[in-house]
């Protein structure tokens, strides 16, 4: 196969264990198997592949509550992000963050966050951290429309701005932030409009097409990485879920869910693009399900069977030196 | 006055409803009210009672207490909901050196009548960003009253004189206990700030607490009384304006307390009160005041973390046989 | 004489009255007559009285760190300002708030704020509250360069944009931000420019241009006054004084200082065109300046003989009901 | 080691060439530091030394201090400068949501060799933005250690231990003391986190302080001599952690104890001093342990109220008198 299939392949296995493993999060959650409260991307797939896809390991990554499908398109394990969400020792941060703060510093991945626009001031420091040692990496923000409004996303694209700092601001857009719709809440409509307030390029685009996505991205890194500064991307997506699993959901008709789910699910139109590229076929699309579903259900088994953290673990990690 | 078994969220919409009723000038302000009536229920009912006065917002704390602090000092009477109190973060400066100084650095000029609302507290496997109990920070901050109160008669007595008073209060609830039942006075029931409960009696040890931690110690108190130990159990409620006479006549009668609360222990509120009970009733003291309180890390996710964290009813029975020497 | 050469002299009188008190209160606090720390708004006058000469009585204001000019072209009294900068009980806060701390609410004066940017989220309260109670006042935020790059600007401006709040946004760009230059600092070169990032008009005038700025200001006061949502305007001028007194000015050539004042003095530029109209004569001028000499010699007697507040009154003033 | 008498302010630019020279992870970030040198002259000579490695940053405390985070997390070792203490109001949540957690949270992955640099205190007549001393907010987050030197000595020796330890540390100067002279050991000269020091012997009574109230205090210990008193001066330096061990030693001699610091004194770090000693020390105590502080109001501008606010000399010596029964 080409490197173009190979790629655009693994765009769409990425964006398929993402909605395979958030919707086995959800029932896990349902089941009583998660502590606490958990938020899916179902229906942001095209956002976090597409930008990931051109990240190298070594690039940074910051996300939100909402992080579960960045940490998986940068590269996470599925079994340690399980343990994690399930409250194991063998988790990510051994059962003492949960959902909302997963992290994998070996793969630049400087965490999911429980405060919204918390990411903005970290990244800017990752940014800064780059430019000082003079490496060629780029450091990613994920947020939400809803972040888009509270000021360190101001303080943040100002400051990358007048260091050129090597930093993609990826807004993804999903209508909502819990029950407040974005044409309430933000003053714009195209979020990606306020880059003008910092002189930086501002880009919207489809953020349910992956390969859209992923094209502006690799635009913006390579501006980045070539020390020509931050940029700020806008994916326009759709959150289908409620905000959080539970969610009633009192504050929109189910129609509009389902009209996005049918007429506009990023896998469903990346499926229908790369099958008639022949590149996917249904016997493929099997294969590969099938392949996803073997990895999330040892993911569980390894959860599962792992131990609780000992109480006392609970006063381990806070300090490198007490 | 009759009274109902309702929840705290019922007594919090019941209060709302009157005060806003009596008062053109309170409204309510912040993220995610209207559709849920606010994430623990708690503003039910009010979004459709009062139109425009319950206010979504976008997610911009800072400006959220900025804009209730900016209308209390033009002429209304806002109530500010935080989401949850680990987000006064995003709002420090408008509340510790906005509202908490304002009258005082402009000469007493003006009166801020601010509720900033806070729900608080651990136990949702909700972790490090969800669950904290600040209520210490604010008590050391100048120019704030701090109300933190446990059932739902006290939530409701609290609120309505909160939402009169005329000084800037933030009141801490804990979120487990929204759901929580008990007896609530029907009609006008005013707690003054600065009043702590004894609610219940007993001669050999005084437990001083507040929030959450006075579910606890009645749980302790249960275990206590079936090891012979009569406690006193004083609900603080405020913290301030603190009712030190009340905790001073209960001690001069037990000679020993134990403190309990939520927020982790170092630098908590329970210090406080130790310091001052022992710098004023030193000669009544014939134990230490021991402070039950969680452990010194950021709140944990799992389960098991997060249980040993917090203050359990073994830690308070444990610290009454130590004062009580039995 | 007309209505309008009556409006014209009066902006005259009060530049002229902010100048002269803000020189004598440089040379108060060099006599070792003012405690703490004072910011001159000397050069900044076409700012402060051109906005303020539209405002009504009940309109709020909130300002800044450097807010005497805004207080004296509100309104504010000349003898309790002076009483408060030099710590006298008589002193608009009892001289509990000194120069940072100046506020007057019978005039709307929400105060002058030691916290860069610190009035941005109580202006928006303001303008909320003036929507809720239905009336026509506006409220006004002046603001420096510096204060724009900090979040609570964001989160006002965004949060008054989407209820339309009836408030008017005023930098006054003055180059530098203490030690810092403006382009340095600012991502953008008109300030004014960030308003689209909200779907506001942003207009940047000639802050020295007192004409310019009142021109400006009454069109953003007016939509404001109909409902029609805030403005961000910003007068461009330049801190000719240290950022605070005494400050040594590392950070500047002194021949930028002299440039600015021999050729863009607001209140010369502003004569130049009242004598050119004949509304101003060299006697007339003589005797506007021996008018307000006259009132702040008065001021600072008064006071000089006013007493020092007592020790025990640091307790009062601290809550309505303790 | 020689010494010389130096400010503490060329103590802290004599550190951080050093340190800066020996690690080219550090740097130095926040407002106006290149032209002046930092606004106390403490980072003279720096910019210069260190090119691009002294950033001046516009006007943005939540992502100074979040690019300080940021670039700990990735490798880097910087110094964030808050200006002044009173605006960590405006960074609030990235230090005590963010950079006291994260570490916790993630499971211990990544270490934060963060230090936070506060400049803070009363006495200058900058009134109530400009004046306050935060300390106690910041013992009551965990993950956060806390240091508060006080003479040019422990400037330099903390300073140097903070640079080199992994874990975040808010670092708090009275702005009052930047220009105050003393010995200063040369060379490398680290003194340990959590080792309070014992700066005065003596067998009456121990006092506690740390930061501006040293000065108070050994003026204070000067008159109490004079009427017999001879007061053990400690000297806490790092609040948290904190040395107990040193202050059980001198509390098991002279039984007696009076903490003196500057920020107020409801909620303040005195009051966690006190509970633990009264728990840990209660057999030990022949009097109550009193507190000296600030009162309870926020700092006023003029001199004569910010005089009668702040903790004095004669409030030392009546408290001492008090416990000493003299
Ligand atoms: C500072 C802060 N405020 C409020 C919350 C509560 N909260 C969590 S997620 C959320 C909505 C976020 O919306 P958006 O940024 O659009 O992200 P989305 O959930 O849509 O992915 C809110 C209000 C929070 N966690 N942090
Ligand atoms: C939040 C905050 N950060 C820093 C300071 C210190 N500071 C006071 S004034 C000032 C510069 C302000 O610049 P600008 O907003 O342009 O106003 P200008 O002084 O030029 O009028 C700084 C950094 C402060 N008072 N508050
Ligand atoms: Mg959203
Ligand atoms: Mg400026």
């Amino acid at each position: 196969m080409s490197d173009e299939s190979n790629t655009l392949l693994s765009l769409y296995r990425t964006m398929v264990t993402v909605r395979k493993f958030e919707t086995l999060a959800g029932e896990l959650f349902a089941a009583g198997k998660i502590p606490g409260f958990i938020h899916l991307s179902i229906g942001q797939e095209g956002s976090s592949v597409g930008v990931c896809s051109i990240l190298r390991p070594d690039d940074y990554l910051i996300t939100t509550h909402r992080g579960h499908g960045h940490v998986i398109a940068k590269g996470g394990d599925l079994k340690r992000m399980v343990a994690e969400l399930m409250g194991r020792k063998t988790g990510y941060c051994k059962g003492k963050g949960g959902s909302m703060h997963i992290a994998d510093f070996s793969l630049g991945i400087l965490g999911a966050n429980g405060v919204v626009a918390g990411g903005f001031p970290i990244i800017t420091g990752a940014g800064l951290s780059i430019k000082l040692r003079k490496t060629e990496q780029v450091a990613v923000c994920f947020f939400g429309d809803g972040a888009s409004n509270r000021g360190p996303f101001h303080e943040a694209l100002n400051m990358a701005a007048i260091w050129k700092l090597p930093i993609l601001f990826v807004c993804e857009n999903n209508c909502y932030a819990s029950t407040t719709k974005t044409s309430y809440a933000c003053s714009i409509i195209d979020i990606a409009n306020r880059a003008k307030g910092y002189g930086i390029p501002g880009v919207s685009v489809d953020g349910n097409d992956v390969l859209a996505v992923r094209h502006a991205a690799a635009e913006a890194v390579g501006r980045a990485r070539q020390g020509e500064g931050p940029t700020l991307l806008e994916n326009k997506t759709y959150r289908r879920r409620g905000h959080f699993e539970g969610d009633p959901q009192r504050y929109r008709d189910q129609a509009e869910v389902v009209e996005w789910e049918q007429k506009n699910d990023p896998i469903s139109r990346f499926t229908t693009i790369l099958m008639k590229k022949k590149i996917l076929t249904k016997d493929l699309e099997r294969e590969i399900a099938a392949k996803i579903e073997a990895d999330l259900k040892e993911a569980v088994e390894f959860a599962e069977q792992s131990e609780w953290p000992k109480p006392e673990e609970a006063l381990e990690d806070l300090f490198v030196n007490p | 006055m009759s009274e109902r078994i309702i929840s705290c969220s019922a007594a919090i919409a019941e209060v709302l409803t009157e005060e806003m009723t009596r008062d053109e000038r309170i409204f309510i302000i912040g993220e995610d009210l209207v559709y849920h009536g606010g994430i623990f229920g708690q503003f039910k009912g009010l979004p459709e009672k009062f139109p425009g006065r319950v206010i979504d917002t976008p997610i911009s704390e800072t400006c959220i207490v900025g804009a209730g602090l900016g209308a209390a000092l033009t002429g209304m009477r806002p109530l500010v909901d935080m989401h949850f109190a680990d987000f006064v973060t995003c709002a420090m400066d408008e509340i510790a050196n906005q509202s908490a100084k304002i009258r005082y650095m402009f000469g007493g000029q003006v009166k801020v009548p601010l509720v900033i609302w806070a729900p608080d507290g651990a136990g949702l496997g909700a972790a490090a960003h969800h669950s904290q109990s600040l209520e210490s920070w604010f008590v050391h901050t100048p120019g704030l009253k701090v109300v933190v109160p446990s059932e739902p008669a006290d939530v409701k007595g609290l609120l309505t004189a909160s939402l009169r008073d005329d000084d800037p209060i933030i009141f801490f609830q804990h979120k487990k206990l929204f759901a929580k039942m008990g007896p609530v006075p029907e009609g006008e029931y005013v707690i003054p700030l600065g009043k702590a409960a004894v609610k219940r009696q007993g001669k050999d040890v005084t437990i001083l607490t507040y929030g959450s931690g006075y579910y606890l110690t009645i749980e302790a108190v249960k275990e206590l009384a079936g090891l012979g130990i009569e406690a006193e159990v004083i609900d603080l409620r405020t913290l301030k304006p603190l009712d030190f006479k009340t905790i001073a006549e209960s001690l001069k009668k037990t000679y020993r307390a134990v403190v309990v609360h939520e927020a982790c222990l170092t630098g908590g509120f329970g210090a406080e009160l130790v310091a001052r009970i022992s710098s004023e009733l030193f000669d009544y003291l014939d134990a230490p005041v021991l402070r039950v309180a969680t452990k010194d890390v950021p709140i944990p996710f799992s389960p098991p973390l997060e249980k040993f964290v917090l203050p359990s009813v073994e830690d308070i029975v444990k610290a009454v046989r130590q004062v009580t020497y039995c």
